[in-house]
């Protein structure tokens, strides 16, 4: 087979874990064992020999790319500022306060159906909610709006941007 | 008959009428309108006969292609022939718009496409969790009123709208509280500013009036014409 | 800085979106962009020649290692699911989106002629397009257009690398 070890280094760079002799002989067919382990050991070779970012290794019963292990807080340093996802519990939340504004908490937490203690934090801790005052009934309690920077996040010029559940109904006909 | 089997594949009245122009070999710039429009309500004949859902739009068509067929039947009056338009010219703009976003979109499925044609790699390091001030991923608005709409799906309908007015004021109580941040008072007027339109003013003012309401703001006055200073109450 | 080429190299390896310059820049610190761009593109170039199974590329604003075009066929054997596919119609209303952005949806239904409602929800879904705004006419309807991530899966470095609309003829009286 013309083009084996560009296959196998492509199987092993596309693969979640390590990716063993065996997997790789299912996917070639007929190839024997040797052949491919010869392969993987040019490749290893040739990883080793360029001094590149990252080398092939075999591990767990497999062979896997792995970055060299002096790049380490190179690497730690992009996954520090790796850019911060919304959990499902977040973006519910803020979407309520979003489209409630001002709120009282236990408005939100009527409304999502559960304690949005928690995520609530989280939004104010990221400055994407805040407390904007307190609601003029017994007990005075906090009302929440969203922020400027919740505006830049989310791409809207100003909140009548958002869009309407309406706008999204027409969308599912 | 070939074509039976096509009909739900068009991708819409503009697709079938572009394909009976191809397998008729017409000129585009040319349509034979009599001819076009007896072979276009054929095939919606036969899409009925097999119970193919119509969507309107075939319908929209055919009684378009009905008009420009009987504007055609119209005797040229000699005394406009300067201006005349083809009353197929429209429809002719519309079928070439149509045919090349057809191409396109052909063209863009010919690309190397992620995860169909190519892939990236599957190393997935282990998730480190890191203080400090992080961009956000791209996230759009529609996620925002998609969640917004899975949560309030048991709620009334009327709850669900938002209300223009209600998030002009939410704005402006925002962009106060925003400067407020930052220069601890403000002077009423100054909020107000210079030369802003009426708008601004109004919204403004009611902002300033449910803040208050809603202890957000306290207003003080030095004497009973002085400056009004406004400042935040509540402690962030 | 030595070693600057290898440390890139292992950046993008473990970046999971395209890295663009300013991000590496961010985290090597006082480097030049020159200097950086000029590593990026030795290393596209030593891949290449190199007839590997993967290739440095450049696309929605940055780089990214993805596997070579014609191994397509093995990883699909690997990964044992279904390349994914657009509809005719999601991929029209996507042509329609990407070449006329910012685009209301009205527009879309237009130019083919059916209502684009449901492909372009799901185009929304897959975050292939989005709303970027809304149109400053009576009724402000929302406007659409593409993501980073249709850069992404579409192989572009930018919208302007999108090939040229085949100009509309003019219509001859």
């Amino acid at each position: 087979m013309k083009d084996i070890k560009a296959i196998i280094e492509s199987l092993v760079f596309v693969s979640d874990s390590p990716l063993t002799i065996d997997k790789i002989r299912e996917i070639l067919g007929e190839v024997e064992r040797e052949e491919i382990r010869e392969a993987i050991y040019d490749l290893m070779k040739e990883y080793e020999g360029r001094k590149s970012g990252f080398c092939l290794v075999e591990v767990a019963g497999g062979f896997q790319f792995r970055t060299r292990d002096d790049l380490g807080d190179w690497i730690q340093k992009l996954k520090g500022v790796k850019p911060m996802a919304f959990s499902p519990a977040a973006m519910e939340t803020l979407a309520v306060v979003a489209y409630r504004q001002p709120v009282v908490k236990a408005e939100i937490d009527r409304i999502r159906g559960v304690d949005v203690s928690g995520s609530l934090k989280g939004l104010l801790e990221k400055k994407l909610a805040r407390m904007v005052g307190r609601k003029d009934v017994p007990g005075r309690p906090m009302l929440y709006g969203t922020t400027k920077k919740f505006l830049e996040v989310f791409n809207l010029k100003d909140l009548s941007e958002l869009p309407t559940l309406r706008e999204l109904k027409e969308l599912e006909k | 008959m070939g074509y039976e089997v096509k009909l739900d594949i068009f991708e819409g009245p503009l697709d079938l009428l572009l394909y009976l122009i191809k397998k008729n070999e017409i000129n585009i710039y040319d349509i034979p309108i009599a001819f076009i429009t007896e072979q276009y309500l054929g095939h919606l004949e036969i899409m009925k006969s097999l119970n193919l859902d119509l969507a309107g739009e075939y319908l929209l068509l055919a009684s378009t292609l009905i008009h420009i067929k009987s504007k055609m039947l119209l005797p040229v009056q000699e005394s406009e022939e300067e201006d005349e338009i083809d009353p197929r010219e429209e429809l002719v703009r519309q079928l070439l718009e149509y045919q090349t976003f057809k191409e396109t979109a052909l063209n863009l499925d010919k690309r190397s496409l992620l995860e169909r044609d190519v892939f990236k790699g599957g190393y997935s390091p282990d998730e480190e969790l890191d203080q400090g001030e992080k961009p956000f991923v791209e996230v759009s608005v529609f996620e925002l009123v998609e969640a917004f709409r899975k949560i309030v799906s048991t709620v009334e309908e009327e709850l669900l709208e938002i209300n223009a007015e209600k998030m002009s004021l939410a704005d402006r109580i925002n962009e106060i509280m925003e400067r407020l941040a930052e220069e601890k008072d403000i002077t009423f007027t100054d909020l107000l500013g210079r030369g802003t339109n009426r708008r601004v003013v109004i919204y403004t003012f009611l902002a300033i009036l449910e803040m208050m309401k809603l202890r957000m703001i306290r207003a003080y006055q030095a004497d009973s014409f002085g400056v009004i200073r406004i400042f935040l109450a509540v402690e962030t």
